[in-house]
């Protein structure tokens, strides 16, 4: 009950900061040099008058600005995101056709990088002065400080072109018509690369975090409450430190797998993967706006459903909030 | 100069390829192949922009093709006529031609297409279009086409990418914009669409009610997205790919790439387009009004370098307005070599004060970039204090639609005639704000207009000839843009794709009589 | 009914403390036995080293800590040579310990129930049905009301008093020989406080165990001790019976000590004569709201519920009240930290509550106060001079002006004008509480408010600043509402007192008739709840 | 224990800022060492490192020396990271500085504000930024500087929060202290170690993000930047692997020796967040 409460109200915050955010995101990008319009014109090498005129206004952007906004607004409160110029497709199909692939990308991403920075964390911090905690520290300090495209590059060249063990790009191979597990395997294997890197940098993220968070959480009262009972450090560990410790860990992680839509953009470049993150690149590229308000929209809303879920699932995790509110 | 052995190994090449001719077509296999970027749209005519002819010129249909010399080849039309006065085009067409959705092609499809769709909606076909009064089917199979005065160029204007043919039981009377086929092209050519799945592939499958007996050879085509130039590389070196169609992947890959066994490369396949590679230099303000001052620039930039360097020894320097392939050339032009003595010479007495030029390079890829920056210091070690102005291509198209620049890196195709493809950037009334494509260096020269008026409607040959090589003479002299280079965009296949390039407009209607020797 | 035997025999134990620290030994050469069935008390103010010992029995030293000498015989084993497994082995199983903060000594995020069935799962005991079942007769045995519910309860949910049975809970839980408790009264209420030691002495009579209490109170020494070990800088000073120690001191820290404890012995008070109050408050109201809102009901705490009274020009005033009592608001009010729902607060006739804005900034310096917490009340990147000057020269006095009488007031505080230069952390807390005072004097204003200006200190260090206050205020006739949570040391520095419940006020008089004559029931509760109030005629 | 001191028992700290040193002083050099612009294509194209004399880490794709590169990329570089922090410290600081004393509906608005800000992901929201702007040095630094303020400003406001009741400093409003001077005086003092972490974090992250933005060709092509030469080189990485590897590696030691320097930071500042460290 409480949950469904919490969940409308945050849904109806959502709303108003959603259309804060198209306002904003049209009034930016109208901003930007250059109009679809002579970009599409461009791109076929030759133009006139005639069609720019043509193009402009079946875009609607012969309109004064204001009818515009007017009239992209009151369509996405139809759950209406216009028509891309360049793709020539409702930006709702784009989007949904793209966003699985992104979804799939990042979620694997932050899973791994969740899951092995938070076991590569806690290592750490139980080998506190150790060569071996030093040395994962020094790993995750690497991966963090070494630019993740570099790292992208690199693993292609290792992995594909050397080694061949992994494809270097795409999400599915081309013409071979899997299906069902063999399909499944297929972009398995097509995610190996790109989530892999995707995560080093955030797993580098986690670890260093959830080592600082357990050294806190290892000088507060209740582990040497718990050491006088005579737990044995591995249960104090994992019962008293860690779970007190992945407290801020939850809530980096909310903001963090927001932001990993728009993180996307570079590895899914890098590994022809067909996300939302590359879509807006080269939406942003081609003065596609209604696309690209169409997928900041949508990332924007990715960011506010996570923070919602995160509010949740700290709400399960710690239950003093449950109590205060 | 320094002549790179990869130019020698082209020519070789192209040899080859001749020879494989007569070998045995195998029937039978997928191509895969990429697309970059990718296309808006596949309706021909209603986009076309590079990559939708790539793909769609493999779907759609034109009149004529055009051979590697740009002969008029026979396609949709079996033959044709020209009046004595040129005036009057008779072209016979093809029958028994179905469309993809089974229709029969007819003339009345070549009438809508012309004086209706393409009216409409096709900037380039409306550049020619315009010298034309009337256009009629006299039968089923037969269009007339009747000119208001000699058009020199007319007869190459047919190619597939500009005067596509579209099915008029499609679209007479809708939307064409808003066309449910759309999405689903229907041509007459020997693939047909398949799938699209947006960002990793557009699938096209054979037509098997092609007109030509016995082709296409090939299943079909995959057309794969890859938007990173060094994973587009990967994917050829590692097989997943046979073909790389020109401006696929960084010329700095294409070494390597061609180096590979059972790898091959040609530059052929651009003579229709032939692209050239321009700086446009604003004629209008500043240091660039002053002819001494873009002349000081050719001087200053070391073309050959930048063609040896960046384009692997592949293109041609040019001599002047007119490329090495272009119609009606002038070769007694002294050409403007790398000096920066002269260069410094002509800025002193010009009284360059050091004024600050804006370069805008081009934004199609880091090998403009590097071009751009080459330039940039080229100009720099003259003593030209420049400023590069970093664009993408939005921002690109305002500055120069409105003449916000001084000098800006450009390439135009040249479209196998003058009148087509190099006038326009010279006549001064095609000179409008708004677009990057026209005049946009601002040069006004009456004679150069006159003569270029004269040219496009003189008729025979021999007096266009005259004609264009005095405004040569002109061009030459004043230096309204930079001529940079001519650019040899090579494609890379694997060797036993057979019988790849067999037209001026290279990959875009390729795999017509492509096969596999596998 | 003492068993001579002791369960725990501490020899000669010194402990290192890492370089650099303030002296060498956190102990040295420490011995005392705890036998079964007494209560060892370890008295000693901060520094003393008094909780190193336990420390050391339960293989818990901080961390640079060691044992450098001595021994620790438990059942005749040395626990200074156990490692971390086998001491690990009599943790919880044969040595209990509370700690003292029960609000961070309980896992936040884990149930009572389970944190308490842990204890029997770390020794291999029962199975988990049985752990809950036991769980709950603890629970039930240390006097949590309502067990069934405390038992599925997470720590916020109870009460500071309720939680520290749960710690109690825990250390019995798998009877121990030996029951440590490191000052576990001392962030209590003073009614909590004599219930929970109640409870552990009821406890360690039933149990017969050996206890060793560490305190600073000897207040709570005279309640709950049968033999007593006095602790000074790391070394033992005085070592006996409680009734040999408490009434027959035989070293002087010793009877220092025991002198600092406010006595029963209220002062006279003044002559009660009183000229037109210089303080007036008037049905003064404050309720704290807990934002509601969206998802929680509103909470509604009524800080102040109609408090009025009146203090008059060299008067004190003593507000006296447990924690949430709402004496701390009514200061704040006073000092307009936090502005009144209604009511008025009347300075010299003027309407001191209902200033605004700038107007009240120019007017403030006529109310000053003193904090509690010598150590955040200083701010740590100014110095000592600035710190007490920045008042006058926001008042506009010249910045040379304002340096020269903060010297003065340094000398008169008693830390010499050389104060001037240092930083705050050069300065003991009691120290900085005399800086603080020298602060609340510079603007020479009318009224001071002292919310509990002396509770954080050692007994010996309050004493010494509650007569320098005293001093002061005869000195310069200074006016002054004393907050405190302590009737005795209000009734040591205070004319007039007035206790307060809850938001309102119980009640109202002299020092002398509220401290001998109450006629409150709350008001003799607070009194009967002062540890070893009972053997102050034999500690006077 | 003096600060140095407490900085220097962190060993990582001290390797960190002699790295630091390193760089700045590469920067500093430039000049001096390689006083020709490192554009100037000096020699034969794709020399590898130790190649030919003089040019130890080779040339690039146009002969131009990776060296004087490098050199001079460290200027633009730490210039770019320090200026976006600087920025977005300007920005951060006061907003959250506001919003953390005040409390109540100026810290509601502001708050909403910021997160607006974090809800549209940072690195698209930089991207649209630069391409609005169009590519220069300045419309980096302000995208940047856009995108990273939100947690100094969340920082801020916490760090506000939590002292504006320290009884310090209600300590100085009853002594009549205005508000401004108890934010600039008594509680922003108190901030700066805090900030200072996470600002050196910041120039670190600055880097980076100047590096991925020139990645995606939204460099300032005027400046030799080290972004700028690994987006340069990314398109001949299997031609020419020094050409990317030695500025990545500059990046990757850079961010390292900032994010050591932090950690040296922190616990120099706050001695009583015992760290343990080897």
């Amino acid at each position: 009950m409480l949950y469904a409460r919490l969940i409308v109200m945050r849904l109806l915050k959502a709303v108003v900061v959603l259309f804060l955010i198209v306002i904003f995101n049209f009034v930016l990008i109208q901003l930007a040099p250059g109009d679809p319009a002579s970009i599409l014109a461009g791109e076929a090498g030759a133009t006139d008058e005639e069609f720019l005129r043509q193009l402009r206004e079946r875009f609607g952007l012969d309109q004064p600005l204001y009818v515009q906004l007017w009239h992209y607004v009151s369509g996405i409160a139809t759950l209406d995101f216009g028509w891309s110029y360049r793709q020539g497709m409702p930006v709702l199909d784009l989007i949904l056709a793209r966003l699985p692939a992104t979804l799939l990308l990042t979620g694997t991403a932050f899973v791994l990088s969740l899951v092995l920075g938070i076991v590569a964390g806690s290592m750490a911090a139980a080998r506190v002065k150790k060569p071996s905690g030093s040395l994962i520290m020094a790993l995750a300090l690497i991966f963090y400080a070494t630019p993740l495209f570099w790292v992208a590059l690199m693993a292609v060249v290792l992995f594909s072109v050397y080694l061949d063990w992994l494809p270097a790009y795409g999400m599915y191979t081309v013409g071979a018509g899997h299906t069902g597990l063999a399909l499944m395997l297929d972009v398995a294997k097509h995610l190996v690369l790109p989530a892999t890197t995707l995560a080093l940098f955030f797993m580098a993220i986690y670890t260093r975090m959830t080592r600082a968070s357990m050294l806190e959480a290892s000088q507060q009262d209740y582990v040497k409450t718990a050491r006088a009972k005579g737990l044995s450090p591995r249960v104090i560990q994992r019962r008293h430190i860690l779970r007190n410790a992945l407290l801020p860990i939850i809530t980096l992680a909310g903001l963090q797998a927001g932001q990993m839509v728009g993180g996307a953009i570079l590895t899914e470049t890098v590994f022809a993967w067909p996300g939302i993150g590359r879509l807006m690149f080269e939406a942003l590229q081609q003065r596609d706006y209604n696309l690209l308000l169409g997928i900041f929209f949508f990332s924007a809303a990715l960011v506010i459903v996570f923070n919602i879920v995160t509010d949740l699932v700290y709400r399960l995790a710690d239950p003093r909030i449950k109590e205060a509110s | 100069m320094r002549k790179t052995p990869l130019a020698a190994a082209i020519a070789a090449l192209a040899f080859t390829t001749t020879f494989a001719l007569a070998d045995e077509p195998k029937r039978g296999g997928t191509i895969d192949t990429i697309i970059q970027p990718e296309p808006p749209g596949l309706v021909l005519g209603m986009v076309q922009n590079d990559p939708t002819r790539k793909v769609a010129g493999n779907i759609y249909e034109g009149l004529l093709r055009y051979s590697t010399d740009l002969e008029p080849i026979p396609q949709l039309a079996e033959s044709w006529e020209v009046s004595d006065d040129g005036l009057t085009y008779t072209f016979h067409l093809r029958e028994g031609v179905l469309w993809h959705d089974g229709e029969p092609f007819t003339a009345e499809d070549v009438v809508f297409s012309a004086d209706v769709f393409h009216r409409e909606l096709n900037p380039s076909a409306r550049a020619v279009l315009q010298h034309v009064e009337s256009i009629e089917a006299t039968d089923d199979h037969t269009v007339v086409f009747t000119l208001a005065e000699p058009f020199g160029p007319f007869l190459i204007s047919f190619e597939a990418g500009t005067f596509t043919m579209v099915p008029k039981h499609i679209y007479e009377g809708t939307d064409f914009r808003d066309n449910e086929a759309n999405n689903h092209p229907i041509g007459t050519g020997p693939f047909k669409f398949d799938s699209w799945d947006r960002g990793t592939v557009i699938q096209l499958v054979r037509n098997d009610d092609y007109y030509e007996e016995g082709l296409p050879y090939l299943d079909g085509v995959n057309w794969h997205i890859i938007p990173d130039g060094a994973s587009r590389a990967v994917a050829f070196e590692n097989g997943t790919v046979d073909v790389l169609p020109n401006g696929t992947v960084e010329n700095f890959d294409i070494p390597r790439l061609s180096a590979m066994d059972n790898s091959c490369i040609t530059d052929k396949g651009n003579e229709y387009f032939s692209p050239f590679a321009m700086l446009w230099m604003n004629n209008r303000e500043g240091p660039t009004a002053d002819k001494r001052f873009r002349q000081a620039v050719m001087y200053a930039m070391n073309r050959e370098f930048a063609r040896d360097v960046l384009w692997n020894g592949m293109g041609q320097v040019p001599l002047s307005a007119f490329g090495s392939n272009a119609k009606f050339r002038h070769d007694g032009l002294e050409p403007y070599d790398h000096d920066p003595e002269r260069a410094r010479e002509l800025l002193e007495e010009m009284g360059y004060d050091g004024e600050e030029i804006r370069l805008l390079p081009l934004p199609y890829g880091e090998t403009w970039n590097r071009w751009a920056e080459a330039v940039q210091q080229n100009l720099r070690e003259v003593g030209v204090n420049v400023r590069t102005v970093a664009t993408d291509v939005g921002g690109w198209n305002q500055r120069l639609g409105d003449w916000d620049y001084d000098l800006a890196f450009t390439y135009l195709y040249q479209y196998g005639d003058p009148a087509l493809g190099i006038t326009r950037s010279y006549r001064s009334d095609n000179i409008e704000k708004g677009s990057p494509w026209n005049n946009v260096e601002g040069y006004e020269n009456e004679r150069i207009d006159e003569l270029f008026d004269e040219a496009a409607t003189a008729y025979p040959e021999e007096e266009r000839e005259a004609l264009y090589h005095e405004a040569q003479e002109i061009l030459h002299e004043d230096v309204p843009v930079g001529w940079l280079m001519e650019l040899g965009f090579p494609t890379i296949y694997r060797c036993d794709v057979k019988d790849l390039i067999t037209s001026g407009v290279g990959i875009n209607d390729a795999f017509r009589d492509a096969w596999l020797d596998r | 009914m003492n068993d001579t035997t002791p369960v725990l025999s501490i020899r000669d134990l010194t402990l290192a403390l890492p370089e650099g620290a303030d002296r060498d030994y956190a102990v040295e050469d420490v011995s005392y036995d705890v036998a079964r069935g007494e209560i060892m008390c370890v008295v000693g103010e901060s520094g003393s080293g008094k909780s190193m010992a336990a420390n050391a029995v339960m293989g818990l030293l901080p961390k640079g800590v060691s044992a450098s000498g001595g021994e620790v015989l438990f059942d005749g084993q040395d626990l200074l040579t156990l490692d971390e497994k086998q001491h690990r082995q009599l943790r919880g199983l044969r040595i209990g310990m509370i700690f003292q903060e029960p609000m961070t000594a309980l896992n936040p995020l884990m149930r009572v129930g389970a944190q308490i069935a842990e204890v029997f799962e770390a020794h291999g005991k029962y199975n988990a049905r049985e752990r809950q079942e036991r769980a709950l007769a603890l629970l039930d045995e240390v006097g949590i009301p309502q067990p069934e519910r405390a038992i599925r309860a997470y720590p916020f949910q109870l009460s500071g008093g309720q939680r520290q049975r749960v710690m109690i809970a825990m250390a019995l839980a798998l009877e121990p020989e030996l029951l440590i408790a490191d000052e576990p009264t001392t962030a209590l209420d003073v009614t909590t406080q004599a219930q929970i030691l109640e409870l552990i002495r009821n406890l360690q009579r039933r149990h017969g165990m050996a206890v060793m209490f560490i305190t600073h109170d000897f207040g709570v020494v005279a309640e709950i001790a049968t033999r007593v070990c006095v602790m000074r800088h790391g070394r033992i000073v005085e070592l006996g019976t409680a009734g040999e120690v408490l009434d027959n001191p035989q070293h002087a820290y010793t009877r220092a000590l025991l002198d600092a404890i406010p006595s029963n012995v209220v002062p006279q008070s003044r002559d009660a004569e009183r000229p037109a109050p210089l303080l007036e408050v008037k049905h003064l109201h404050k309720v704290f709201r807990s934002r509601g809102g969206l998802f929680k009901p509103a909470r509604e705490v009524r800080a102040l519920d109609d408090i009025s009274f009146t203090l008059a020009p060299g008067e004190t005033v003593g507000i006296v009240g447990e924690s949430g009592s709402g004496k701390s608001t009514l200061g704040r009010c006073v000092v307009r930290l936090e502005h009144p729902d209604s009511g008025s607060v009347m300075l010299s006739g003027i309407d001191y509550s209902s200033l605004k804005g700038d107007t009240l900034r120019r007017e403030r310096h006529r109310v000053q106060m003193i904090f509690q917490d010598p150590y955040a009340s200083l701010n740590p990147r100014h110095r000592v001079g600035y710190a007490i000057a920045q008042g006058p020269i926001a008042n506009g006095v010249p910045r040379a002006q304002a340096m020269r009488r903060a010297e003065e007031l340094l000398e008169l505080v008693g830390l010499g004008a050389v104060a001037v230069d240092r930083f705050p952390h050069e300065f003991s807390g009691g120290q900085r509480q005399r800086i603080g005072i020298a602060r609340a004097l510079a603007l020479d204003p009318e009224l001071i408010v002292a919310d509990e200006a002396v509770s954080a200190l050692d007994v010996s260090i309050q004493a010494q600043v509650l007569e320098l206050l005293d001093e002061l205020k005869r000195k310069l006739s200074l006016s002054l509402l004393f907050i405190t949570h302590d009737l005795r040391v209000a009734a040591q520095i205070c004319d007039t007192i007035i206790v307060m419940q809850q938001g309102r006020i119980v009640e109202e008089g002299t020092a002398q008739e509220v401290f001998l004559n109450p006629r409150e029931p709350y008001t003799r509760q607070l009194l009967d709840a002062i540890p070893g109030r009972a053997h102050e005629p034999a500690m006077a | 224990m003096s600060f140095f001191a407490r900085f220097a028992q962190n060993r990582g700290a001290l390797v960190g800022l002699l790295i630091l040193i390193a760089i700045i002083g590469m920067a500093i050099l430039a000049p001096f060492l390689y006083p020709e612009s490192p554009w100037r294509m000096v020699q034969r194209p794709f020399l590898a490192p130790m190649e030919a004399e003089g040019f130890w880490l080779g040339t690039d794709t146009m002969g131009r020396d990776v060296a004087a590169g490098l050199m001079h990329g460290a200027w633009v570089s730490l210039l770019i990271g320090l200026v976006s922090t600087t920025v977005a410290l300007l920005i951060g600081v006061p907003l959250g500085a506001v919003a953390g004393y005040y409390g109540g509906l100026v810290d509601d608005g502001l708050m909403r504000f910021t997160e607006f800000f974090q809800t549209i992901p940072n690195f698209a929201l930089a991207i649209v930024l630069v391409a609005i702007m169009q590519p220069s040095v300045v419309s980096i630094v302000l995208a940047i500087a856009i995108v990273s303020w939100p947690p100094v400003a969340r920082l801020v406001r916490a760090e506000f929060m939590s002292l504006r009741h320290r009884e310090y400093v209600e300590a100085a409003r009853l002594v009549g202290q205005t508000n401004g001077t108890i934010i600039l005086r008594q509680i922003l003092p108190n901030t700066l170690s805090p900030i200072i972490v996470l600002a050196s974090l910041m120039v670190a992250t600055a880097i980076l993000l100047e590096s991925a933005l020139s990645f995606l060709g939204l460099g300032d092509p005027n400046v030799m930047s080290w972004g700028y030469m690994i987006g340069a080189a990314r398109t001949v990485i299997r031609q020419a692997w020094w050409l990317s590897f030695f500025p990545g590696v500059a990046i990757l030691l850079t961010v390292l020796a900032l994010n050591l320097v932090g950690e040296g930071l922190d616990d120099a500042l706050n001695p009583k967040l015992v760290r343990e460290r080897s």
